[in-house]
């Protein structure tokens, strides 16, 4: 049995494997499935200021070894988060760390003030790929200034562990990484979705009510696998990784790449038991390598 | 009600008219509790080709026997790899998903079960189960031709089936709203499930009969557990998750133009 | 049996199909299988001013539902093309069509000058995802100005069809597609590759010996798709539109999206005589919907 | 040679060890003309998940019964596939591919064949071959252990077959070119096929030896055409094609350090 803990800043994780924001609900709907407790954390579903009913129906595409979704960031706010939904997974020994997002700097802002005082939530990622509603929709997180505007404003009041998720939809990602880093971030996670597109042939329609939606699951590995190493020798401050992780062997390509910790999205809709799997898989690898420590292949890809 | 992931063996893959099977699954401990309306998730061998699993509802959950009957519709990749399972082939499901009909409180109540196309599946086990209570269902199912059909002997051994047949090959012509027992007889509860076009007009014609009614959707889904936020409908509520909130609806619920 | 035919500016095409360049070689390789002069256009291999070796093996991986390759441009120059090549494909009653490649505009416009002098072909592919090396091998097709400026250089020497081939690994494309437009372009293709990058997680190596890669199949496609339709939208030039396509109905997608001709790559390998039959496909879906014309359908997506 | 795309129909899939399977394939049609050292490309399913077809030794044409045998390590889910194929299916190949091994113009020739893992497989062809030009073949072939030797009694029939295990259970251990067969014998042309490792020991051994020298390369590819550039080799006229240049090299093309 390796050692299979990492860490992210000052948060210590019991591994590197967490799920990622969208795809793991609360956490707590996947619970009979997996032990929350073996994770080294759960980013829950993305939540805003105010209540968001997201885009209409359909928002979901099947694509060649992917998925296309227009969620839009339906949640019911950080309010309802703290006084309903806090309380149920509070108790958890994981890291629950809530995904932050907004359409305004002041509303980030005040959802990561609101959180902030939640005890048993000791770190955000906030989503800066959003449409910021000033800038005629351009998103945050696509220039560095807009990156280091927000991640700067976020981290005058959100004093734990500040994860920032960027947006592969750039030309320079390590440019936007150390935007983020400048402004204060703790880490960065990446990728989040490429902005991708399906149509229904037959019908002469597109298949998302939003005509675009984020592309993920195991196609945009390739993609995600360069940004993750791209990044990694960019900035000083750890990275964690994600994009179509489905399997043991894909989160080792991750940390070999120099993701510090990965989060696993998509696969869990494959496999909802996929996530302990990885666990296990992972110190099945390093045991099998000699390695004592999960953190001795970190960013040991030898190119 | 607890959901399990299982690796089920598949008992037959029973051929039904030409776009359909029965996947008659079993497993070696007794299945979980399942009700009617409630659906199941099967992954689509190791390919990444099919990603998602593909929500199939339940047919019929035989505890005796124990055995899950799935009715598959062959439309794409995944249900035709479906239709390739052979006895003793194994295949991964999540189950059970969803909520369910709702059962009458009551046994002097008459209902309507009302299918169309692959729709008609569910309405068996709650058929099944409504016998149980004592209470015996009344079938309407709808196809496009006769060769849509399936299973009729199965329903008509849970209580009286009509048809109708876009064609008028079978039964009635038309459109289930409009088949003749509507006017004839009368009904106190409806539960329906099929392409949403009819569940819209059965919804709508319950409404002004003023009949309760329910209706199973079938969202396109990816988790199947209300997490990833795909699959809503637009509801009084806002958008809710048919897959964790649903399948099942009462039409006084949704926000469907009727 | 609808009409097929389309152009590209002044280009006539006797149908939308055409191959990408670098997986069809000269045409002439896949000669045992398709009969070329059914094709709308075959894209040669790209040519660059001098010839180059290229990159080390290993330059291939496989991805799921794509591949990677960094063959990085190997050829023999433009010199050999013209005497030793294009004697072998001048005579094919299609359009024969030469991707030009580059790392200094001016290998660029010379390269382009001594095609121009080949009545045989009617138009090249201008390939600006090239780094360039006087600007520390940025491509040239990251930036609206870059673009630009290899683009006008080129049109002032080449005056038959200019098509300008289009990077996706960029944060607007319709940016850069409308510098194109601008600096003369008389239509662009789109996407070439996304970078991208694969592991070896048991020999901690990456697979290929240039570490990252281009990216192609059908995983890409969704990305692909929503840049068509971007670019369509935003420019009055036609669009050839690539990036996945395997069969008739993701080259119709294409067309829908705004595309006025497709380019069908990886496919071949998968299929060597597969862009015959979607020229077949085309047609068979054309009959089906009752269109008289293939351009009836360009831009026909309704959203 | 012209290259085709064919629907061969499966005779056979023979299980040889647990990690080889023999492809017994045919026609309706008389299969075209294939030369020792060819290749030919099997396409994979219609899954999108397995892209590339994959590139696999011709091991024998017998043109009488009209079979193309292929022998087929499994070593992802395309060759995993490959195994589950049965008697009826039909796999959609691409060939003949590549250049082949050059035959002796003289019948005096003593060639000897290396072979190492799925290696050996190509040479039995050229073997069968050279037997038919009145040339008798010598066979060398090495494994790792027992398990990996396959078919040895098909060699058998074309010549003498001396072998070599690394854990020494059958024959010599060691090496291929540690068998003492090399010294014993001589010999003026040798063809090989193995690890890359291996095939360099050997060019190693052949030029040392002063005899000529024939290797056949896998480098991973796509096209299979030459018109990808993807599965290049480094030879003395710079970055080549292994698909339609090779996969057969004389050793003093390549630019490898021996």
């Amino acid at each position: 049995m390796a050692d299979l803990r990492t860490s992210i800043g000052k948060l210590q994780l019991a591994n590197p494997v967490m799920t990622a924001s969208g795809t793991f609900g609360y956490g707590t709907e996947f619970a009979d499935f997996v032990d929350l407790e073996r994770l080294g954390g759960v980013i829950v579903k993305g939540t805003t200021l105010h209540h968001r009913e997201g885009n209409p129906y359909p928002r979901m595409a099947e694509t060649p070894a992917g998925m296309l979704n227009a969620v839009g960031l339906q949640n019911k706010g950080v309010d309802y988060f703290c006084e309903h939904i806090y309380p149920t997974i509070k108790d958890y020994k994981t890291n629950m760390i809530v995904n932050v997002s907004g359409s305004a700097i002041e509303d980030y802002v005040a959802t990561a003030e609101r959180i902030n005082a939640l005890d048993a939530i000791p770190a955000i990622e906030l989503n800066i790929s959003c449409p910021n509603v000033k800038q005629g929709g351009m998103a945050f997180g696509v220039t560095a200034k807009g990156a280091e505007e927000v991640v700067r404003a976020v981290r005058q009041v959100y004093d734990k562990t500040l994860i920032v998720k960027l947006s592969p939809n750039v030309t320079d990602i390590t440019e936007i990484a150390r935007a983020a880093e400048a402004a204060g971030a703790d880490s960065v996670s990446l990728i989040n979705t490429l902005l991708g597109m399906a149509i229904d042939a037959e019908r002469r329609r597109p298949l998302l009510s939003t005509v675009t939606g984020g592309m993920s699951g195991p196609a945009v590995k390739p993609i995600a696998l360069r940004m993750v190493w791209q990044v990694a020798k960019a900035v000083q401050i750890p990275v964690v990784g994600l994009g179509g992780i489905s399997n043991a062997t894909d989160a080792i390509e991750f940390l070999l790449a120099g993701a510090s910790a990965i989060e696993v999205g998509t696969a869990n809709f494959m496999d909802p038991a996929i996530t302990g799997k990885i666990v296990d898989g992972i110190n099945e690898y390093l045991d099998r390598h000699g390695f004592s420590s999960v953190r001795d292949i970190i960013g040991a890809l030898e190119v | 009600m607890k959901k399990y992931i299982l690796d089920l063996k598949v008992r037959e893959t029973v051929a039904v008219g030409r776009q359909f099977v029965l996947l008659r699954l079993t497993a070696d401990d007794q299945l979980p509790e399942m009700v009617p309306g409630q659906f199941v998730e099967v992954r689509i061998d190791e390919t990444p080709s099919v990603l998602l699993r593909r929500p199939i509802s339940i047919h019929y959950y035989d505890k005796a026997a124990n055995e899950l009957g799935l009715l598959v519709q062959l439309v794409g990749n995944g249900t035709r790899w479906m239709a390739t399972l052979e006895p003793g082939d194994t295949v991964n499901i999540v189950l059970p998903l969803g909520n369910g009909f709702t059962l009458p409180a009551d046994t002097s109540v008459r209902p309507l079960l009302i299918g169309g196309g692959v729709g008609v599946a569910p309405l068996l086990y709650l058929g099944q189960k409504l016998k149980e209570m004592g209470i015996t269902p009344t079938f309407l199912l709808g196809s496009r031709t006769e060769n849509e059909l399936m299973r009729i002997a199965e329903y008509e051994k849970v209580g009286p089936v009509y048809i109708t047949t876009e064609n008028g090959a079978v039964g009635e012509q038309g459109y289930v709203t409009q088949h003749s027992v509507l006017t004839r007889e009368q009904f106190d509860q409806v539960y329906t499930c099929g392409p949403k076009p009819m569940m819209v007009a059965v919804a709508r014609w319950a409404k002004a009969a003023g009949v309760a009614c329910e209706v199973s959707l079938e969202n396109k889904m990816a988790c199947g557990v209300g997490a990833c936020l795909c699959c809503v409908e637009d509801t009084k509520q806002g958008h809710v998750c048919v897959c964790s909130e649903g399948p099942v609806f009462s039409i006084d619920k949704l926000s469907w133009q009727i």
